[in-house]
């Protein structure tokens, strides 16, 4: 004789310690389980879209710094790519190279965040989300020495770099390289065997491979479903067909493959800055563009891989200087479709594990 | 290497097996009817040539006299891309059929779309306002949007 | 003897003493405006990530979680049991390992009579 | 007597709570046009004369500054320099702050650190007004000090101080950890000036 139960509905809203940032899901709750949940976006929706259509196109590498916060290099790269495609700009070699070890930098950077928040979400408070950060101010010292900013840098220009690169920072990146791989080991031993993740991650969230294709969902979240979707790899874009590097990929797509895929990524691009390290040219670092950049009337869809998936600018120009249309295709917000689906039927804390396994950040997913 | 598929020979497929549904077709960029969307995202998605099985985004452009709708396809096999647009001259109550059906990674994007532009989506699941707040006057992203 | 046990009595002195100002301070100090008092609605709403809460809160919510409250309860309190012997294990001997073990399986009894009448599984 | 376990939702229509909380974003959003003026008042009040009451003075407001407890809201890019500030390389806990508490009502400090949106106003609001006195807030980041970059967008609040009163502003975009160990100073030099044993309707 089962009694009757009601249902409860519960804001894990704006404000949440474990939402990253201001996100809300609006739970409805049958004791722990949840039957439904609704999640609103919108709270930190700055109207990017329409202010970057107002000013020039060099003008809006600034907005592409507040786009994921976590991840401003690679955001660059990626308006940089988008619109030297569009105006047929060709980027000379060794510019090419400094991005990509700033990209990869960004990458290691952005998915010690990931990691390191989602073992916030799954109950190890701050332990080791503080032995992550100390690896991330040694990554933003290395950004400060090159562009002087430690989290918005506006340091890639369309054409090329702002600056050159001091002569310590390369001994620095060598030091800081050689020691990330032994820091990787240290939370392997951490984590990686710690009986609290397994049981907490394993079997948790499963996002099969069709689900995972079918809700255009991209970057970690995808491979660890088992899809080999990599846009270095699909559709190399700078010089990243020069490097030879893996793609992991995982086989159930539970929230502990994409935990594993972020480290396993962080060991790749320490290879792909090695290898950039040793082919880095000399020569010019900006190629000679118009001071007021006119591109020719058309569209032009640039992407890159970015930590979180595939990022990408989708530029439309009238022949004037500002962009007509500029639309960023958010891997974040696309990552979130099959949150529904995934977290339906799920105890609460479960749901935070999801949640925090699919590592959103709110800049990307409201622009 | 991302192949850029000839429109050309997709439009030719596609008019075999939609007759009348091709407006135009330039290199990688196709123009349909808009009440053909769905026939054409069902059929893009399952002939086995094709098979573009992954939306890569969806978004929307405003030029002053008419909306575009432009599907960025992709497939994730043959590792070919396509894109699809839909022109909507009715600019007071501009209307689509919604693809959520065909690729569930279409939902927030087009309540986006929605939200932004006021391009209503029939047949989506859950269609409002994503980013700004009900009763908030307007759709921002059109050219004619006042503060 | 006694004067084994007189610091407890400062202890007991220090335990009053504590609990007065615990409850006497606040007054103390809201009578000498240090405590500032500004009241508003919004302040007494309750707290929810900064929403508005919606719906009741007073719900029927499923029966299993006050087993376990049960349960916990006297485990709970078997385990407070415990805890004096087991630090005086070795001078308490013997008996005290007797009479702790009768105590243990009372306490059982009512923990297999829970297991069995499936109290534990989840539906 | 055989009740369905099936639970009942209670009908929680999303239209009717979208509704709602739009009418309060609209609301909040004609009330709140102008600034509110930063609570200084008391600063220049000159300090207590009398000895027993101006040595609690400092002893109470010495207590006070130096364990300030931030609540746990962070906006956008900013939070991530607060969150570095956290940590162990610029580490706030020297200035016994380091417990971030998640609910306003644990706190005494609202640092406001990222654009607030009109959509978020509200709710910055209720967990300002939530917060137990004596509260202090922190504008930090050029989005919160006036909308920084995004000023003139359709969905951005054009300063933090039209929705709440803000103590200490702090310049940057993002601050960097060191400019907002800074302001925490300022923070502290305003908190031991304060005057305690007076009947006041403080706002």
């Amino acid at each position: 004789m089962a009694l009757k139960t009601e249902t409860f509905l519960v804001n894990a809203g704006p404000q949440h310690p474990s939402t990253h940032g201001v996100f809300r899901m609006r739970f409805i709750l049958d004791g722990e389980v949840i039957q439904d949940v609704e999640p609103v976006f919108g709270y930190l929706h700055r109207g990017i879209e329409k202010l970057a259509e107002g000013l020039t196109y060099s003008q809006d590498m600034v907005f592409t710094d507040r786009l994921d916060y976590l991840a401003s290099m690679t955001n660059n790269q990626a308006y940089a790519v988008a619109v030297e495609k569009l105006a047929g700009i060709q980027v000379p070699e060794r510019a090419e190279y400094l991005r990509v070890i700033m990209a990869e930098l960004m990458r290691i950077s952005s998915h010690l965040m990931g990691v390191g928040f989602l073992t916030n979400d799954i109950g190890a408070f701050l332990t080791p989300l503080l032995y992550m950060y100390r690896e991330r101010e040694k990554i933003l010292d290395l950004f400060d020495m090159v562009c002087g900013q430690r989290l918005t840098y506006n340091y890639m220009r369309i054409g090329g770099v702002s600056q050159d690169i001091p002569e310590e920072f390369l001994p620095a990146l060598k030091k800081f390289i050689d020691t990330l791989p032994r820091f990787i080991q240290e939370y392997e031993q951490l984590l990686a065997t710690n009986e609290i993740l397994l049981v907490r991650t394993k079997n948790v969230g499963i996002l099969t491979k069709e689900a995972a294709i079918n809700y255009s969902t991209a970057g970690p979240v995808l491979r660890a479903s088992g899809v080999k979707w990599d846009i270095r790899k699909a559709e190399p874009y700078s010089v990243y067909s020069r490097f030879n590097f893996e793609i992991p990929t995982g086989s159930k797509g539970d929230v502990y493959d994409r935990y594993r895929i972020k480290i396993e990524e962080m060991k790749q691009s320490i290879g792909i800055i090695k290898q950039a390290m040793e082919q880095l040219p000399q020569g010019e670092i900006q190629a000679k563009i118009p001071k007021v950049l006119r591109p020719p009337k058309g569209e032009a869809y640039g992407r890159i891989e970015g930590p979180k998936g595939e990022l990408g600018f989708y530029l439309v120009s009238d022949g004037a200087t500002n962009p007509y249309r500029l639309h960023i295709r958010p891997p974040s917000l696309l990552n979130l479709t099959p949150l529904r689906e995934l977290v339906i039927g799920v105890k609460i804390a479960d749901a935070m594990a999801i949640f925090g396994s699919i590592d959103i950040c709110m800049g990307e997913v409201d622009r | 290497m991302t192949v850029e598929l000839q429109a050309a020979e997709i439009a030719a497929k596609l008019e075999a097996a939609l007759p009348g549904c091709t407006i135009e077709s330039s290199g990688n960029t196709i123009v349909i009817k808009d009440e053909f969307v769905l026939k054409a995202a069902t059929f893009l998605k399952n002939t086995a040539g094709l098979d573009f099985n992954y939306l890569n985004f969806l978004t929307a452009t405003d030029y002053q006299t008419y909306f575009e709708v432009i599907y960025d396809l992709v497939s994730l096999e043959h590792n070919h891309k396509l894109v699809l647009k839909v022109k909507l001259n009715n600019r007071e109550k501009p209307e689509l059929a919604s693809v959520t059906g065909v690729w569930k990674g279409a939902d927030f994007q087009e309540r986006e779309i929605f939200d932004l532009f006021g391009i209503n989506f029939t047949g989506h699941p859950n269609l409002k306002r994503i980013f700004l707040w009900e009763g908030f006057q307007g759709y921002p992203l059109r050219k004619d949007f006042k503060q | 003897m006694l004067t084994d046990y007189t610091y407890v009595a400062y202890y007991l002195i220090a335990a009053f003493i504590f609990a007065g100002g615990a409850i006497g301070l606040p007054i103390l100090l809201r009578y000498f405006h240090v405590v500032p008092r500004n009241p508003n609605a919004e302040k007494y709403n309750i707290y929810e990530c900064g929403m508005e809460t919606t719906g009741k809160t007073w719900i029927q919510f499923n029966f299993r979680y006050y087993f376990y409250a049960l349960i916990f309860v006297t485990l709970d309190v078997m385990v407070v049991f415990l805890y004096p012997w087991a630090v005086q294990l070795k001078q308490l001997g013997a008996t005290a390992l007797v009479t702790i073990l009768v105590f243990i399986f009372i306490i059982a009894i009512g923990y297999i009579y829970a297991w069995k009448k499936k109290a534990l599984e989840w539906n | 007597m055989e009740l369905n376990n099936q639970p009942q939702p209670e009908v929680y229509s999303d239209k009717i709570l979208d509704k709602t909380e739009g009418e309060g974003i609209d609301f909040v959003k004609q009330q709140h046009q102008i600034q509110i003026e930063d609570p200084d008042s008391w600063q220049n009040e000159e300090a207590n004369h009398n000895f027993i009451l101006a040595s609690a003075d400092a002893l109470i407001n010495w207590s006070r500054a130096s364990s300030v407890w931030p609540v746990n809201a962070g906006l956008a890019c900013c939070a991530f320099e607060m969150i570095s500030t956290a940590s162990s390389r610029f580490d706030i806990s020297r200035f016994g702050m380091e417990i971030f508490r998640p609910s306003p009502r644990q706190a005494d400090l609202l640092i406001v650190n990222g654009t607030l949106t009109w959509k978020m106003a509200p709710q910055l609001k209720r967990i300002y007004e939530q917060m137990a006195e004596p509260k202090y807030v922190i504008a930090m980041g050029s989005c919160a000090i006036s909308g920084g970059l995004f000023r003139n967008s359709y969905a951005v609040v054009p300063g933090v101080n039209k929705i709440i009163p803000v103590d200490v502003y702090i310049p940057g975009c993002p601050p960097r950890p060191e400019a907002l160990l800074y302001g925490i100073q300022m923070l502290h030099k305003k908190i031991k000036k304060q005057k305690n044993f007076e009947k006041r309707k403080s706002a």
